[in-house]
């Protein structure tokens, strides 16, 4: 295959169609809550890795839930898991849990397997 | 005029129409209103939306209704307790006084929510964080000034405080705070025409005749800025300013923003009267608020013979929404006196 | 030689016993981390070695702990414990004396009735078989009880006791044979022989009638199959705890703990724990939101057995009410928090964006008030007070761009994510050079003490405050205000912070107890180390504490951690206050007397 | 009614006496299309065209990839009237849609500046000495084709019809921005319905797919194609296209402008490279054409005269399906009657 000193820029359409929605419903089978998020963004504003990085957890949610999985795990890192989120969210969402199921399901953890 | 003696509860708009109403239809009303004067919520307003009516103008009005030769008002009686009795409703207020009467209708009305809960927004701590009802009254001064008596330079609301929040356990919405915030912010600019005015929303509910086309003037006119977005955290800064934090969610960005005056529009609550008085006769629904018998045709009717309900006593209503439910409850109890 | 054939089940089981346990033993040993080992060489001859005989006679023979806890259910576990043991001591010494050497058959005292079948043969033998006939009385009644207690929890003062595994069941049933069979087996040769005391020989007397010849030998055989049935079921059932408690109770006194990692340590605490179900009813996930299969007893079994879901590992508040109430001491929380532990990726530092080059004060003291306590600026601004009166000049470490404390990450088993974010405070702390550490956040607090290796103390504020009253450094208003204190999880159980809140509050105002206080302090539901439950759920936990800590109606309810805080606060049963805010409302500023009273009184009006 | 608001969407388009303004693209890339054009006009419609030899770029490329200033391309552009106006012709038929949108455009401009238009006389007499008149009319050669599509119809051997099936073939029809979208109102059918090519295909025979993104910009942005950086932004644009258009298995594309024609022939091939994907079942590419080279071909003229040997993507599937015989040897004879070089994938794109 030639070079051509340039490849064929990949859409930034979320394109509905193809997306991969399913993935999110094992989370909203995990934390029922997930599903009343209404976006209003307290959980990112109060943030305590936000002072320090542009980790935004309202976003890699919605990314999420449209099946845009592009360096999310990365992302989803940053969090520190400290639950200030948690306590302001107006629609009582367990944050925390999406957190890590979504980190789970990005295989980017699991639980140590321990022999006994 | 026999047997066409009717209890109303709460001298607010919805008492007083239903009462004014009543009286045109010779039954003999009596008012008890727990305060001084009658016309309850409306004595914080200065100004009604849509239409920018001068409050003082409805309340005048309601005096006039309230002066009918068949109503008999009782001011600073506060009742403690209800029962029905030989078909016959009592009211015994708190000095032991009791009122009888064949009908009684429950129009005891809201109260605004309590902000402290909500300890992250800084009410109570910081002294720029004010309630939309505190800025009604500094409207009512003709001034809006910073703690320190200084004018504001910026100014921000707050929707759904106290509303749309699990955490305080009131998950409705209270239907009035966003259009409450348009008008409040429309008379800021007309006061303070360089005042910056920031309205921070969940969602914009402008369900109401004229509440859209308001909506544009504050942005057209008065160019008031909406940002999507719930400020979570309020905080002092070293001239004493409040500092809030957000996230612009339409931007996908953190937001942080220093003002002069941060205004939580509080969220309509049942009434003490109407959760008290609610339970005691077996009324008391969701939140606190009184349940009718069906939403859909006999709104104003409860399981209880004779006791009829008015206004935002079952949920959060505007005032012109008050009224007509106050009429319709009228009629109702009309109905039911002349069937016995 | 005494010997007849039905003696081999007995002897079979017993070896084989013996042989899992001591293979399993070696492998746990074998397998504690490096610090475990260590205090194992450091105090194994010590007087904590004949400390540790002591507590395993007093716990795993006679159950004090339970029994304090429940008297009835200490005398079932003493009496079946106890008992059986005495019951093979005095075997032992019985079959000695009547063969005059210590060098018989090891299975003589076992069937002792079987084979010595002279009953006065010997001295003492009258008494010894007397004492024999007494022991089997008392054990037979624990079994009757146990049995009780299978069919009615509530008999033994139990709301709910523990589902057992197949393994348990088969072991318990013969456990509950062992002992009928032998007073049977007994009766019938004493009904031959009429070498049997009380027990023993006045059925024997009653059953004579009875075809006993026939009945005797396939009565031993039960009774030792029995016995065979027991001993090889136990190392895969719960009755593993006995040989196990031993063990834990010396390496307990060794001053081995659980550590960060799981370890041998790990497998001898799960294995020690008899699944008594003890654990269950302090639960408030129990009893509150009726959730039933994650208390530590179901925890610890799915982890023996390997069955160990995600949903009963995370379903916890790590309140630490069950550790408090387990009568063998096992450090559950510790535990769960191993077991959840996760993957990652080695090496990895995953908060590298957090910038190095936040501005250090250097001063004595550091506040570091913690990420919740943002949410609850009133404690901050309270704090800011106090440090302001007492003249401290310190530094608020948090104030901008704080970085967590890593507790919580711990507490969901981030092991190593936790570290990254300890270093980075660490770093912070050390270069500050300040001498002391106080913050409002208990969390914070507990991660500081045991996670952090901090050169400096670190205080509560809770701890802080009283000693600034005590040293004078804060005047009090006397008030008349009616408090009751919460005891949060991490401070209370977690710290064995108890008395200094209560020091400070009897000072100044007058402290009402309340229903569950201190070790038995409840939670108000908003526990972190929680990930499943619901908010719903959440509320139900904080009601059920709510309800009992505004019983005798206090004016406020104080608490001195800022999720208690919030929780209770939405509760919105009785007023909230941290400890702080009320010290901060009610110290004597030589400039402002009264104001600060007065602003309390009027903060009451307008709340209640 | 509907007529009456149909007419809105008319545009004035002279009825004879052209004056022809060459392509500097298509004469390299289609160079059978615009002599195709010139001899429909004159032999089957018997109009009078005139094809000048002075002819010169309109500095349309040039103007809108901010390269050349405005002063310099009107002008030009005067130049291109002067010659015009000296072979006494007021109708202008730039063959470019480019062209055709600058020409609006600077005319456009003079109606609103006429000092503007005073500089570009001053500026062309100082250089040339030329005078010019402004064209009464501006139409593209579509345009015209368009307003005689009935009469060509009745002039052609094949209609676009799939000899096989009898079924019309699919086409796709995609309008060069530069002619719709400059002017709309100066657009058969405006920007909203732009009719110039659909008017045809409808009425010789064809089906005009309406896909979703019939409307999207083919990519051929100067300043996205012309830098190499930005290649990759504007063949997304084709692609995103072609995988609009696929479901419907057109059987060729047909465009009024140059860039788009050459654009959708070409990058077919380089995303085959790219990516090993092809849009028609066959995987031969889809047939792309201009208009002329669809009349000619209808007309019955030579194929291998309409210069389809040159197009990236082969054309005799398409030739087959309407049944229009052709002769497979003198596919790769020039002008000259030399042998062409043959091009290394002459039929399937996918090696």
């Amino acid at each position: 295959m030639k070079n051509w000193g340039f490849t064929i820029s990949t859409s930034r359409t979320i394109d509905m169609d193809k997306a991969d929605l399913k993935t999110y419903n094992k989370i909203t089978e995990k934390v029922p809550s997930a599903k009343r998020c209404l976006m209003c963004g307290a959980c990112s504003a109060t943030c305590a890795a936000h002072n320090h990085t542009s980790f935004n957890f309202r976003k890699c949610h919605l990314s999420f839930r449209r099946g845009q999985f592009e360096n999310l795990a990365e992302e989803l890192d940053k969090c520190m898991l400290c639950g200030k989120c948690k306590l302001v969210c107006p629609r009582g969402v367990n944050t925390r849990a999406i957190i890590f199921n979504m980190r789970i399901f990005l295989n980017d953890l699991n639980y140590k397997k321990i022999s006994l | 005029m026999e047997n066409r003696k009717v209890i109303i509860i709460g001298g607010g708009p919805a008492g007083i129409e239903a009462a004014y109403n009543l009286a045109l239809n010779n039954c003999s009303v009596t008012v008890l209103e727990k305060e001084a004067h009658i016309g309850g919520n409306i004595n914080n307003i200065v100004k009604l939306f849509p239409s920018f009516v001068s409050a003082d103008e409805i309340h005048e009005n309601f005096s006039q209704k309230s002066q009918h030769e068949n109503i008999k008002l009782y001011t600073n009686t506060d009742i403690t307790q209800l029962f029905f009795e030989n078909d016959l409703w009592h009211a015994k207020d708190a000095s032991g006084e009791t009122y009888t009467a064949d009908a009684l209708l429950l129009s005891t009305g809201f109260k605004t929510f309590d902000a402290r809960f909500k300890e992250e927004l800084g009410y109570g701590i910081y002294s720029g964080v004010i309630t939309s009802v505190e800025l009604e009254a500094m409207f009512k001064e003709g001034k809006i000034t910073t703690p320190e008596g200084k004018i504001p330079q910026r100014i921000a609301f707050l929707n759904c405080v106290g509303s749309r929040d699990e955490k305080v356990g009131n998950h409705y919405c209270s239907r009035v705070c966003c259009i409450n915030a348009v008008k409040q912010s429309i008379s800021i600019k007309e006061l303070l025409p360089d005042t910056e005015v920031f309205c921070f929303y969940m969602d914009i509910r402008m369900a109401g005749q004229f509440y859209e086309e308001l909506y544009r003037k504050s942005q057209e006119k008065h160019n008031v800025n909406y940002i999507r977005g719930r400020i979570s955290e309020a905080a002092a800064t070293i001239d004493n300013r409040v500092q809030i934090k957000c996230e612009d969610t339409l931007n996908q960005l953190p937001m942080k923003m220093t003002v002069d005056l941060l205004v939580l529009m509080v969220g309509t609550e049942a009434s003490d009267g109407t959760t008290n008085l609610g339970e005691q006769v077996g009324v008391k629904g969701e939140y606190g608020f009184a349940k009718s018998l069906n939403l859909h045709g006999a709104d104003n009717l409860t399981i209880k013979k004779g006791l009829f309900l008015a206004g935002s006593c079952k949920r959060p209503l505007t005032l012109p929404e008050t009224m007509a439910d106050s009429r319709a409850a009228a009629f109702e109890i009309l109905n039911y006196l002349n069937q016995n | 030689m005494k010997f007849n054939l039905f003696v081999i089940p007995f002897i079979l089981g017993a070896l084989i016993l013996f042989a899992i346990i001591i293979y399993k033993y070696i492998r746990w040993i074998k397998s504690v981390d490096r610090k475990q080992e260590y205090f194992i060489r450091k105090n194994i001859f010590t007087f904590k070695t004949i400390r540790a005989i002591g507590e395993i006679i007093r716990e795993a023979l006679i159950h004090n702990k339970i029994y304090k806890k429940n008297p009835l259910l200490g005398y079932m576990h003493m009496s079946l414990a106890f008992g059986w043991f005495l019951l093979i001591v005095v075997g032992m010494i019985e079959s000695s004396l009547s063969s005059g050497t210590l060098f018989k058959e090891p299975w003589l005292g076992i069937f002792f009735n079987y084979f010595i079948t002279t009953p006065h043969g010997f001295h003492m033998a009258d008494t010894l078989s007397f004492i024999m006939d007494l022991l089997l009385l008392i054990i037979l009644s624990g079994v009757m009880l146990a049995l009780i207690k299978r069919m009615r929890a509530r008999f033994m003062g139990m709301k709910k006791t523990t589902k057992h595994h197949l393994y348990d069941r088969l072991a318990l049933t013969s456990l509950w044979f062992i002992f009928p069979l032998r007073l049977l087996a007994e009766s019938t040769t004493s009904a031959i022989h009429d070498n049997g005391s009380f027990l023993t020989g006045s059925i024997g007397n009653l059953i004579s009638g009875l075809p006993v010849q026939a009945m005797e030998l396939p009565l031993w055989w039960a009774y030792s199959m029995a016995l065979f049935f027991f001993f090889v079921s136990l190392p895969f059932s719960r009755y593993m705890h006995i040989p196990t408690e031993v063990v834990h109770i010396f390496l307990k006194n060794w001053g081995v703990t659980v550590g960060e990692q799981y370890s041998g340590y790990s497998d001898i605490q799960i294995n020690s724990c008899s699944r008594c179900g003890i654990c269950i009813d302090p639960c408030q996930l129990n009893y509150a939101c009726d959730i039933t299969n994650v208390q530590s007893v179901y925890f610890i079994r799915d982890t023996r057995y390997n069955t160990l879901k995600d949903e009963v590992a995370n379903n916890c508040l790590m309140c630490g009410r069950c550790s408090e109430s387990c009568p063998v001491g096992l450090d559950l929380t510790m535990l769960r928090q191993q077991l959840r532990n996760k993957q990652e990726i080695p090496g990895k530092l995953y908060y590298n964006f957090i910038k190095k080059d936040n501005a250090i004060e250097t001063t004595d003291v550091i506040y570091f008030a913690g990420c919740m306590t943002h949410l609850t600026p009133k404690i901050i601004i309270s704090m800011k007070k106090i440090f302001k009166s007492a003249g401290i000049n310190y530094w608020f470490m948090d104030e901008e761009n704080g970085v967590c404390c890593g507790r919580p990450l711990r507490q969901q088993g981030f092991v190593q994510q936790s570290k990254d974010l300890v270093s980075k405070n660490l770093r912070i702390i050390t270069e500050s050079g300040a001498k002391l550490l106080v913050t409002s956040c208990p969390i914070c607090y507990k991660s500081f003490k045991d996670e952090y290796t901090l050169s400096i103390p670190v205080m509560h504020h809770s701890e802080y405050i009283e000693q600034l009253v005590m040293q004078k450094k804060l005047k009090l208003n006397k008030t008349t205000i009616k408090t009751v204190y919460h005891d949060p999880c991490e401070l209370g159980r977690g710290a064995n912070i108890y008395d200094q809140p209560r020091n400070v509050l009897n000072k100044f105002t007058s402290l009402i107890p309340s229903e569950s206080e201190r070790e038995d302090s409840l939670c108000c539901g908003g526990s972190l180390s929680n990930t499943l439950i619901e908010l719903s759920q959440q509320i139900k936990i904080r009601d059920n504490a709510l309800e009992e800590l505004t019983k005798h109606n206090p004016d406020v309810l104080i608490t001195a951690c800022p999720l208690c805080k919030k929780s209770f606060i939405h509760g919105n049963k009785a007023k909230v206050m941290d400890l702080a805010e009320i010290i901060a409302d009610n110290i004597i500023t030589d400039l402002n007397n009264n104001t600060t009273s007065s602003k309390v009184n009027k903060a009451e009006l307008v709340l209640n | 009614m509907g007529k009456q608001y149909w007419k809105d969407y008319q545009k004035q388009i002279a009825d004879d006496d052209y004056f022809y303004e060459r392509s500097c693209i298509r004469q390299t890339f289609f160079p059978g299309s615009e002599t195709a054009f010139l001899k429909m006009m004159r032999e089957v419609l018997g109009k009078n065209i005139v094809d000048d030899t002075n002819l010169h770029t309109c500095t349309g490329i040039g103007f809108y990839s901010g390269v050349v200033q405005l002063d310099t391309t009107m002008t030009i552009v005067a130049r291109l009237f002067a010659l015009m106006t000296d072979s006494g012709l007021k109708n202008f038929v730039p063959s470019c849609v480019t062209s055709f949108g600058l020409i609006n455009e600077v005319v456009d401009i003079w109606k609103h500046f006429p000092e503007e238009l005073d500089k570009a006389r001053r500026f062309l007499k100082e250089a040339t000495g030329r005078e010019f008149e402004i064209p009464e009319n501006v139409a593209h050669p579509s345009d015209i084709i368009y307003k005689n599509r009935k009469a060509l119809k009745e002039k052609m051997k094949y209609q676009l019809v799939n000899k096989k099936t009898g079924k019309p073939l699919q086409v796709v029809e995609h309008i060069g921005c530069h002619y719709s979208k400059i002017f709309p109102d100066h657009v058969v059918g405006s920007a909203e319905f732009p009719q110039v090519l659909a008017g045809m295909i409808d009425e010789w025979g064809g089906k005009v797919i309406d896909y979703p993104e019939r409307r999207h910009c083919c990519g051929f942005g100067f300043r996205q194609y012309l830098v190499m950086a930005n290649r990759g932004y504007s063949i997304a644009n084709s692609k995103k296209k072609f995988e609009s258009m696929q479901a419907y298995e057109p059987d060729f594309i047909v465009s009024n402008c140059p860039g788009c024609s050459m654009f959708m022939d070409k990058w077919q091939y380089t995303i085959a490279e790219m990516e090993d994907i092809t849009y028609d079942k066959n995987k031969q590419g889809i047939p792309v054409l201009t208009y002329e080279e669809m009349a000619g071909m209808l007309l019955g003229y030579n194929p291998w005269e309409l210069g389809f040997q040159l197009h990236q993507i082969q054309v005799e599937p398409l030739l087959d399906k309407i049944g229009i015989a052709y002769n497979a040897e003198e596919k790769y004879i020039g002008k000259s009657g030399m042998m062409l070089k043959t091009p290394e994938k002459p039929l399937n794109i996918i090696s």
